[in-house]
């Protein structure tokens, strides 16, 4: 008998130890972090008004100059340099798009592969490039592979992890009607977790596909003869700042057309997506 | 071609012969930054075909993100240029490398600030002011305080700030600090070409305050001297007569490294090299030449401020067997 | 209609769990399907029938109590019915006919083939025009009528139907009944089939069952021994009428639902 | 009457040249990618096969010298680095997150500012540090703004993106009931939208937290006096490899823990969407 | 109830173009509804019947002719109605409690008395005890009656109401609809209330609307001329079973729903 009347108690303390102890993680990290965000603006604000004199005459080119720049060095930067760049870049993001679903896919299949998975995303991409470059060259060479990695490991990341969270999200009651129709777990994940994933998916491979060039030019900082990284590299060491500042430009130029070539084919893959927003969709294009 | 390698041996102790490799070998140089006219004699002997007379396929290769110690060792690259602080600090971690050559015979950088904001004159001028270090402090304040103290200042009144990656002028020309440890074949060169007044104290003038030391230089691995000592002699030896050549004819060294590297301001370049062309060599007996008391004297001063727990060996720090001729060695 | 039993329910409660509060679903539910018969379910709102379902396909596993098909018991062993689910989780990125023919496709069946059938059929569901719309651009009625559509064409021998006719009009809904009978008799099907519609359910049954408001409980079964085929009996037809009110009377007896427990009972009555 | 007979005809084709020119977008695009990915790939396998002596010895740290330099440093690091970059990470953090989600208002408000927006935000992703370091420096002097601003610089973009598209991706059907049921933009955007985004702002928040620390490393090499990205760069500079493989390690822990702060906050604040989820949900913890 | 019109509908027409395809929903639909008049709407699903609900509310705007609400024409103007629409719509982060205070909410009301007011009326919407439970947990008539009751807390003049009893069953629903005309004559409230129900239809309104099917015309108006309050009215009267009898022959009259144009026909008929 005891029990029939202890057990209710002990789970009405433990609901509301749980709520409490909710509350309260998420008050201190609320307010952790709004501490945070108040003092770090208060510190960025103190500091920025205790400039004194902000001249920005001759930091940077004046936009004849980058002109001046390009008009030079055209030739050698459409047909050495940006190709290079270029093809480093979309192998890098193609191999991060693969990689990046299959990781997702392996994360969401089970849960050991997760807690192994995880841990390794995470330092993946807070290891300094430089902790790895002698690993990439010692396995690749000279060549392009490092390069490439470099994109692959800057694109993967934001690819994975949002393919993750979309798979994640797919409606629970879709799934739950597909095993329900005796679906295996591979077609439940095609049929259903797959294209319940692809907003989320697309909108990492969008992150990727802005972080791509720069990894490309990034790579080309480990070791390369070729790219825009080496022109943007020699020419800011050669204290030539149009040259950089071209180069920098071309790299955001490269970037934003990538950027609106995911959105294109969102748009072209996602049509039910869209269909369905229609009404309240703003604006036209592939914006 | 006779009499350029008539008036070249000047430069080699007296060599007009060289070393060959055994067989044709395909050798990576991993430079230490960027291409620049410190590296002109590499691009001498590539474009002159020195390093095809000595049986090499040499392929020079731009920096990477890493320390050249850690490439050479790896056995990625067989060569490579650092300079004598890391590769102090990689022996003294017990990295299997050597250096080979000293491309530039003294310490060519020093303190600079903008004559017209802080003037100075002398290494006292200095205390008081405001200094903005790349990144390694304990080797930079050490060089400023020996300096200071041999001018009889007081050491530790120069102020550190870390710069990073940032352009030094621009900052100075704003008062953000005022003074820089530069290379003045290269940031001082530039400077001067815009017009920009400024105040330097070169190490060079002060070697008997802080000690000399390379930089940079050419090294490589245990590894390579010893099971291929062959392919380090030719390629030592067409590099010297890259050098040799960048001395004699600095205008031509320097277009022939435009040709390879366009990206590199030509005014810049070529007063570099102009600059520089007095540099290599200087008084040594041959360009390359490394003496042992310059790193038993760097080893010492990096011990005395406990920048390194223990000296080096500096005898096997380094080695001219692979130079090309023969001079005294006491001469160096 | 064979004698041989094809669904059983033994014993079957299940409860649901949720920070502190429990919900009782269902309470000691048995009943037995025969292969062929035409059962029909119905009861207060919140009641544990579509939780019913979602046992006997499987989804869920019961707290106590054991659920057979075809004499093999289900373990989380999905597949062996069709269910049509009560919202209907049409898939959004599909139009219409590709969502339709997901039953074949996950039986390999060849799309193309699937396709065809599915054509053949859209016209009766008042769906011929909007094979391929999406099913966000379709009106309540419709999402419905193609979830139904399928439903059958998932082919399977049991028939779990969760208020099938919920949002159709009269007409749609007798038209769909008659349907759904000819195939239920030509096919012979075993059909489960919930409903609110007193009419309905007696219409179309062989069986009624009735369920007590939460924690659903079968509280009375009714044979309906109505002739068969049904579409020629008048809608006033005053066995129907008879056996309605009867039902209805099961329906009234029962009180209001029961609120969740605020704190856990003990399930297994120690 | 000849417009009522060209009109559908026109249509028809019209029709016909849309389906056309998306799967021709598609199979280019796709082709492209595809590849991209089977020649990057075999670029990579080529040239990891041709490698010749791989040595490792001498290049990586042993675990136990790691270990040692944690022995010597541990009051330095404990006192003075980690606590520096810590500070800085999260005030960099918390200030990415308000501003990513006013970006990610804004761009979702009205598609003129998501016109100028989104080229400012693919800009500056692709602006490399050392573009910026003499900027930073300029308006902040060396304190510690330049690394705060490096860290909200690497930090506001996944969020401000996967919320934006979080925003844009709520159900339209809900929306439109709260209009019709009087809600000012405002209210429906609270209401609404904001909730709907939350999972995939978290999404965004988890990548961020997992770049965030290596922002201020980052931020660090600019130019510090303390911080571990003080700490990496030293030791790496004066070849103490044990250091600056300790650094990393501690870079990757500190991101890890972030990380692990961010799903535990997801967990609890968004208990609708784990308790939907539960069912299928395969594992415990806030992993 | 006054003679004052309330809602004005007039010669509207609304058609729906998706790729090629063009859906009319309604075509050329005019009808006057007086202030405190209860009409329902009856058609065959896909007949445009929550689509002019949607025009009525503000969030679509007709192709041609116009709507007035109180003498002023609706353009975009939302707020004016309380709206339940078809499927639920209950926001899924919020406990059943908080969805149905989004109305007053929205409204500025303090979130503390609306609860109170929505506490209140839990018990008779069989939700008493689900206050803290999220949509997720709810059976499908719980969140039927979750959306009704956020639609009554609204608390506006107008109601549209699509399909609202759909899903329950008929002893909650039969005590829902006396609720709803209880509160109906109370508060002096305007309601149009689509059913697919005949008989709900009649029981209910003062006016039953017929919907031809797709495009939706009114086909017919039926004047509901029994006496109220009709709680009294057995189910079984004769009268009623007369208007039943009429409406669905109004129904059945109106053949299948047309499938949607291939190409588009001309809007404005040059
Ligand atoms: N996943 C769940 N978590 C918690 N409670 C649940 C869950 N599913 C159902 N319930 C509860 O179980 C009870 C029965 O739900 P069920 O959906 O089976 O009812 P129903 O008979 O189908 O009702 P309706 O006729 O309204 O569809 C309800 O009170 C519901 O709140
Ligand atoms: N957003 C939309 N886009 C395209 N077509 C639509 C859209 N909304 C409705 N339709 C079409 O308009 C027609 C009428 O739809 P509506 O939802 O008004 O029907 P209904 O009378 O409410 O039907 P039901 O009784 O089935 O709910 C349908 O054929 C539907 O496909
Ligand atoms: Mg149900
Ligand atoms: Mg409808």
């Amino acid at each position: 008998m005891s029990t029939l009347l202890t057990r209710p108690v002990a789970r009405r303390w433990q609901t509301l130890f749980q709520d409490v102890t909710r509350a309260l993680v998420l008050v201190v990290v609320g307010g952790l972090a709004l501490t945070m965000f108040v003092t770090g603006t208060a510190q960025l604000v103190r500091e920025a008004t205790e400039t004194k004199n902000l001249s920005l005459e001759d930091i940077f080119p004046s936009p004849r100059a980058i002109a001046g720049a390009w008009q030079a060095h055209q030739d050698l930067l459409l047909q050495q340099h940006i190709p290079q760049t270029l093809w480093e870049t979309l192998a890098g993001l193609s191999i991060a798009l693969v990689l990046g679903l299959v990781i997702a896919a392996l994360m969401d299949f089970s849960t050991v592969l997760r807690w192994i998975l995880y841990p390794i995303l995470v330092v993946s991409q807070t290891i300094p490039i430089f902790a790895i470059a002698i690993l990439l060259i010692l396995i690749f060479g000279f060549g392009t592979g490092p390069k490439i990695m470099v994109v692959v490991l800057f694109c993967f990341f934001p690819i994975a992890l949002n393919t993750f969270a979309g798979l994640q999200g797919a409606d629970p009651e879709l799934i739950s009607l597909l095993r329900a129709m005796g679906a295996s777990s591979f077609q439940t994940w095609t049929k259903a977790r797959l294209p319940a994933a692809m907003p989320s998916f697309f909108s990492g491979l969008r992150i990727a596909a802005t972080y791509s060039v720069v990894g490309a030019i990034f790579g080309e900082y480990i070791t390369a003869q070729y790219g825009l990284g080496v022109y943007l590299k020699r020419s800011y060491s050669s204290f030539r700042l149009d040259q950089a500042y071209l180069a920098i430009l071309l790299t955001a130029l490269l970037s934003m057309l990538l950027v609106l070539l995911v959105n294109l084919v969102e748009r072209l893959t996602l049509r039910w997506y869209y269909t369905a927003r229609r009404a309240s969709w703003r604006g036209p294009g592939i914006y | 071609r006779a009499q350029d390698d008539e008036e070249l041996a000047q430069y080699l102790g007296g060599a007009t012969e060289f070393a060959r490799a055994d067989e044709r070998t395909a050798v990576t140089l991993v430079l230490d930054w960027v291409p620049n006219t410190n590296h002109l004699g590499f691009y001498v002997a590539q474009a002159l075909g020195y390093y095809d007379e000595a049986n090499l396929d040499v392929t020079v290769q731009e920096p990477t993100d890493l320390q050249v110690e850690t490439v050479v060792v790896s056995g990625a690259a067989e060569f490579g240029v650092s300079y004598q602080e890391v590769a102090t600090y990689a022996l003294a971690d017990e990295t299997p490398i050597i250096s080979l050559a000293a491309i530039i015979q003294h310490n060519t950088s020093g303190f600079v600030t903008l004559h017209d904001q802080d003037p100075i004159e002398r290494p006292a001028d200095m205390a008081g002011l405001v200094y903005g270090g790349f990144g390694q402090p304990e080797l930079e304040l050490a060089v400023l305080d020996r300096l200071l103290e041999c001018d009889g200042a007081e050491p530790g009144t120069i102020e550190y700030v870390d710069v990073g990656y940032a352009d030094a002028i621009p900052l100075m020309e704003r008062d953000r600090f005022d003074l820089v440890w530069i290379y003045y074949a290269w940031t001082g060169i530039e400077a001067e070409l815009r017009g920009v007044d400024l105040d330097a104290i070169m190490l060079m003038d002060y070697l008997d305050c802080v000690p000399d030391y390379y930089t940079p230089i050419l090294i490589t691995s245990h590894t390579m001297v010893e099971e291929h000592p062959d392919v380090v002699a030719a390629f030592v030896q067409a590099t010297a007569r890259g050098f040799a050549y960048a001395i004699a004819y600095p205008n031509e060294a320097a277009d022939i490294l435009l040709e390879a590297v366009p990206e590199l301001d030509a005014d810049l370049v070529h007063a570099s090299a102009e600059w520089l062309a007095a540099q290599f060599m200087a008084d040594a007996p041959r360009w390359g030449q490394q003496s042992v008391e310059v790193w038993q004297g760097f080893s010492d001063f990096l011990v005395e401020h406990g920048i390194l727990d223990e000296g080096i060996d500096a005898e096997a720090a380094f080695t001219n067997e692979f130079l090309p001729g023969t001079v005294d060695e006491d001469a160096g | 209609m064979s004698e041989r039993p094809c669904i059983e329910v033994r014993a079957v409660s299940k409860t649901f769990r949720d920070d502190g509060r429990a919900v009782q679903a269902l309470a000691d539910v048995s009943f037995t399907a025969r292969s062929g018969e035409f059962v029909t379910i119905i009861g207060p709102s919140g009641s544990g029938k579509s939780t019913l379902f979602n046992l006997i396909s499987g989804l869920t596993e019961p707290d106590t109590g054991e659920i057979m098909i075809d004499g093999r018991p289900v373990r989380r062993d999905t597949g062996l019915v069709g269910l049509m689910p009560q919202r209907d989780l049409l898939l959004p990125w599909r139009t219409v006919l590709n969502n339709v023919i997901l039953g074949p496709e996950l039986d390999g069946v060849s799309k193309r083939a699937a396709r065809r059938r599915a054509r053949e059929m859209m016209p009766l569901f008042g769906l011929a025009g909007f094979e391929n719309a999406y099913p966000d651009t379709l009106s309540g009625g419709m999402r419905q009528r193609a979830a139904l559509l399928r439903t059958f064409l998932t082919d399977r021998d049991i028939l779990l139907l969760d208020e099938p006719f919920g949002p159709l009009d009269a007409l749609t809904r007798r038209e769909l009944q008659r349907w759904l009978l000819d195939i239920w008799h030509r096919f012979r099907k075993t059909i489960l089939f919930i409903t609110h519609d007193v009419e309905e359910a007696v219409y179309l049954a062989d069986r009624v069952l009735v369920f007590s408001a939460r924690p659903g409980r079968i509280v009375k079964e009714l044979t309906v021994d109505l002739p068969r085929p049904r579409s020629s009996i008048s809608l006033l037809s005053e066995d129907l009428r008879r056996l309605e009110a009867e039902l209805l009377e099961a329906l009234e007896g029962n009180g209001p639902a029961s609120t969740p427990e605020r704190v856990e009972s003990d399930p297994d009555g120690s």
